[in-house]
């Protein structure tokens, strides 16, 4: 048995998580409200830290960029949230200008990568597999057709193989996370075993 | 996110050159910028034609879409809330974007039938936009009251500390429906098992194409991929919205054209297509 | 109810009881199941460390964290192991910052282990870690330019590059210094540095299970040249290494998981059967 | 200014990223040797929205307190989370995240906790299978056929059942080979169309069409 109090209460607090597949119980709401508060000043710390110190101070006062005050002062203004209900929509300029930002990023570079599938898509079709990939292809795509072919018996049709051929995929996908996810356990497992109760196993 | 990011590390490698003096030289970067061009004029049109009532397209059931109203219902008649998430995205993601439709929907179905919606986040300011549409919902059903700014909850922003917070809130809540909607990663089935052993009606609509197979085995009712966004558009008040379905199709059969003839090409060896969209 | 009944709508609890029992058990009592060497995956990042010189240097990447230890610790130890074993020099980064100490550690271990056995491995002249540094992906182009400087001179723990022999041969992360690239990914940033910035070089991957549908493509390809996958991956790596430990225990208790979820799902569909044969609504 | 101005402000800086990403000078636009301002723009937005750091907190204190407050079902519960919450991020602000106690306290309660939530898709994952897997109708009948085939594929057992040296190379050859081609289709397929539908979701707040986010219901 360990006698490291660390290892002591992460054995713990596994045990507690664990304890929800019997049923939902205050081991777990312990648990939970702890992760839930530590995540949380976690992240407050490290954005502190690693971001708003040395963002402040490296490039709106070394660097002299003017428009780190402009935008730092707009980000303040997310605390109008809080404010009473006349001044609430102070805190949607932010968000909007993050919507903008994000926008931008989604209409030019979004494209580009799928392009690259496109790309792959047009195999050459000169093997078993490649013609099987192209036929399989084309199905699902006409599954999502939404206006296309709505009277169309082949559309509806192949629509329907490629909605089978979605399973065959989903199916797949799930069969082979599967040994991901026992490994995890296994993770913990070990833990349990070899670091807090001191088995030699391996 | 991260990884929707890093898929575009491809296209970013160094690059002296540039295409058309200001283009910079990555691949389709110009042909991307005629794509997306296209595309804005295309829900323009659509949706100025759908204005003016000229006829456009149809759009066919999304399958699951009718399900919001019952699972509302459902809730409703058993004196049970309704869960609703989506996890990660912020404010500038596609995603969140398309997940506030249906927030707006459960919201103001709920507030007509007068059931309690809980709302959990990870982002801080995708929950201030979430808590103004939840309030807006009630408010314009007219019972300003029943919303309770406390049922729109923030779990942490790191995946875990929410997946655990939401699989508690489900287990001690017991939601009647649980809607998970946008992008997921790993959590995914967690949440929608907790849902199941709490006998919820489940509906996924997701875009995370590796978690979609755990939707479809847990959940009740899953939109797959881009069934997700054009019902996002179905569910506007403002039904000439339809127009961008219509035009996402265009560009669904474009594509489609453009790869067959393209594999052809390709199968006698000819590139050109291939170089045309790199471009 | 009936028997069948209940295995139709079977208590959740029973099926979560049945996995942990099933997946503990193999790991206290092994049972030894056979496993089968993948050669279009396993052997090509066996024989190519197989068929290096003593002396000559790999890169070897530490891109994951705690969640994924579980399938490419045991994958990392192995392969690490095979390179000292055969005087194969390895210098770790990491792309992860989260996982960047747990890497070293496992390099430690297995170091600890080998002198156990009594061979005597020493770092700085057989090994380096260089570990996380800050700047994102961008940093692996600069590490080509020049190591060093990217660096900032230092490794993991603190050491100057100054003091350790093997960094004098490292002033580049170019091809005549690098016979080959490691990369253990769990995720994002992972792959796309490598074959995007070293698209050149020999890239083998150490992957998580959930990943590899997505990176047989690179594999067909001939992006990437081998993958250890998942834990049975590393288990194929122990027992090509002669020495099965961690991870092919584990794998029986992968097996045995997998034969509770078929057997689970075996039993539904009879009770599914039965029950709807017999008229009662079933869940 | 309560939504005209916001609207405005999502459409000049859509506009202003649509030219940094697309338009090599301004992507090389360089206001002193290495620093582009297009990284210091992005920067400062980060800064923005580092702004809001106290928001999680202030978010979690308030629905918290409220809950002790009215003497909700488990109150006590949150003047736990209320003491881990501040306890720990004052330890963080004063002596960084780099001081020992910060990193203990995550060593022995985020670390396992985490990465324990995680482990328990090995038991969610068995019983989804359970009750998605049913001969019901076609569609699961596929999904179940397909992930037993992938299952038994993955480990020893399906290679004692029926051999990679046998014919269609057992198990493990057929899933290399859902793996590789309709796998791959169907990858791909959903790809371009969730591209296309995102796509079409953006140009919807592009044209200013769709305004949720300035929080209303339309």
């Amino acid at each position: 048995m360990s006698t490291d109090p660390q290892i002591w209460i992460a054995a713990l607090g596994t045990l507690a998580v664990y304890s929800y597949l019997y049923k939902e119980n205050p081991a777990y709401r312990i648990a939970e409200y702890t992760l839930v508060a530590l995540y949380t000043s976690y992240s407050l710390v490290l954005d502190f830290h690693e971001y708003l110190i040395p963002y402040g101070r490296q490039y709106a006062i070394e660097e002299g960029q003017w428009y780190f005050w402009i935008t730092g002062a707009i980000g303040l203004l997310m605390y109008f949230r809080y404010a009473p209900a006349e001044w609430n929509w102070l805190a949607r300029y932010p968000i909007s200008i993050l919507v903008g930002w994000g926008l931008g990023y989604t209409l030019v570079r979004s494209p580009r990568p799928v392009m690259v599938q496109v790309k792959d898509s047009m195999r050459p079709l000169n093997t078993v597999n490649n013609v099987l990939f192209f036929v399989f292809f084309l199905c699902i795509m006409f599954y999502f057709f939404f206006t296309v072919g709505k009277e169309s018996k082949f559309i509806q049709g192949t629509g329907r193989v490629g909605r089978y051929i979605m399973m065959v995929g989903f199916g797949c996908a799930f069969g082979n996370t599967v040994q991901g996810r026992i490994s995890l356990f296994l993770n913990r497992l070990s833990f349990l075993l070899v670091d807090w109760i001191g088995m030699k196993i391996w | 996110m991260a990884m929707k990011t890093l898929m575009l590390l491809a296209a970013e490698a160094e690059a002296p050159l540039t295409k058309w003096g200001i283009f910079p030289n990555v691949d389709s970067a110009v042909f991307g910028m005629f794509f997306g061009i296209a595309m804005i004029i295309l829900v323009y049109v659509m949706i100025q034609r759908a204005r003016a009532g000229l006829p456009i397209p149809e759009i066919r059931r999304i399958p699951g879409m009718e399900a919001f109203e019952e699972a509302v219902g459902r809730a409703t008649e058993m004196g049970r809330p309704v869960h609703i998430t989506n996890y990660a995205e912020d404010v500038g993601d596609y995603d969140t974007w398309a997940f506030w439709s249906y927030l707006a929907h459960v919201a103001k179905l709920c507030a007509t039938y007068d059931t309690r919606v809980i709302n959990t986040n990870t982002d801080y300011l995708t929950q201030a936009v979430n808590e103004e549409i939840i309030k807006q919902a009630y408010l314009e059903a007219g019972r300003p009251d029943a919303f309770n700014p406390d049922d729109v909850r923030y779990c942490s922003p790191w995946q875990f500390g929410y997946t655990m917070a939401v699989a508690g809130i489900i287990a001690r809540e017991k939601p009647a429906a649980n809607f998970l909607i946008g992008y997921f990663y790993a959590e995914s089935l967690i949440l929608a098992e907790a849902g199941a052993l709490v006998g919820a009606i489940q509906i996924a609509a997701s875009s995370a194409t590796s978690q979609l197979p755990f939707f479809i085995a847990a959940c009740d009712y899953t939109m797959i991929g881009e069934e997700f966004y054009a019902g996002a558009a179905t569910l506007s008040k403002e039904p000439v919205i339809y127009g961008s379905v219509v035009a996402q199709d265009i560009g669904r059969v474009a594509f489609t054209i453009i790869i067959i003839i393209g594999a052809i090409m390709n199968t006698f060896g000819n590139d050109a297509m291939i170089r045309l969209i790199m471009f | 109810m009936t028997f069948w009944e209940k295995m139709n709508a079977m208590d959740p609890r029973w099926i979560f009881l049945g996995m942990a029992v099933l997946l503990t058990i193999p790991v206290l009592f092994p049972l030894g199941l056979a496993i089968t060497i993948d050669q279009e995956t396993t052997v090509p990042i066996y024989n190519w460390i197989e068929n290096l010189n003593p002396g000559d240097i790999v890169f070897a990447d530490v891109s994951y964290s705690g969640g994924s230890a579980g399938e490419l610790g045991p994958q990392h130890k192995a392969w690490f192991r095979h390179c000292m074993l055969k005087g194969v020099k390895v210098v770790w980064v990491a792309q992860w910052n989260t996982g960047a100490q747990l890497g070293y550690e496992f390099c430690l271990e297995v170091v600890e282990d080998l002198a156990e056995e009594g061979i005597e491995v020493e770092y700085g002249v057989d090994w380096v870690y260089v570990g996380w540094k800050a700047g994102g992906t961008t940093m692996w182009r600069n590490m080509q330019l020049d190591f060093w400087d990217a660096c900032a001179k230092e490794d993991w723990v603190g050491n100057s590059f100054e003091d350790l022999p093997l960094m004098q041969r490292v002033k580049k992360w170019d091809k005549e210094t690098c016979k080959g690239i490691m990369l253990f990914t769990a995720g994002s940033p992972g792959v796309p540095t490598y074959t995007t910035y070293f698209h050149d070089y020999d890239i083998y991957l150490g992957d998580v299970a959930v990943q590899v549908p997505g990176n047989m493509n690179l594999l067909r390809a001939g992006q990437i040249k081998g993958m250890l996958c998942g834990l049975p991956g590393a288990a194929q790596y122990e027992i090509l290494l002669g020495r099965p430990g961690q991870a092919v225990k584990l794998m029986d208790a992968q097996s045995l998981g997998h034969l509770w979820i078929i057997v689970l799902v075996i039993l539904g569909n009879i009770g599914f059967y039965i029950t709807r044969k017999s008229g009662t609504p079933s869940g | 200014m309560k939504r005209e101005v916001p609207m405005v402000l999502a459409l000049v800086f859509a506009i202003i990223r649509i030219g940094f990403e697309l338009l090599q000078p301004m992507i090389a636009w360089e206001f002193a040797p290495g620093k582009t301002v297009f990284t210091r723009l992005s920067f400062s937005l980060t800064f923005m929205s580092v702004m809001g750091l106290l928001m999680g907190l202030i978010n979690l204190s308030r629905q918290h307190i409220n809950t002790i407050r009215r003497k909700r079902e488990h109150w006590v519960y949150s003047v736990w989370l209320l003491i881990v919450l501040y306890g720990y991020a004052i330890i963080g602000l004063i002596w960084g995240p780099d001081s020992n106690t910060f990193i203990w306290i995550y060593d022995a309660l985020i670390v396992p906790l985490d990465s324990t939530m995680f482990s328990m898709l090995a038991f969610f994952i068995a019983s989804a299978a359970y009750r998605a897997f049913r001969i019901r109708n076609v569609e699961s009948t596929i999904l179940l056929v397909v992930a037993f085939i992938v299952m038994l594929g993955n480990v020893s057992i399906g290679e004692m059942i029926w051999s990679s040296e046998a014919w269609l190379g057992g198990f493990k050859g057929i899933k290399d080979w859902i793996l590789s081609v309709p796998n791959t289709a169907h990858a791909r397929a959903l790809s371009i169309g969730i591209f296309l539908g995102a796509y079409a979701a953006a140009i919807r707040v592009f044209l200013g069409l769709d305004k949720k986010y300035l929080g209303g219901t339309d």
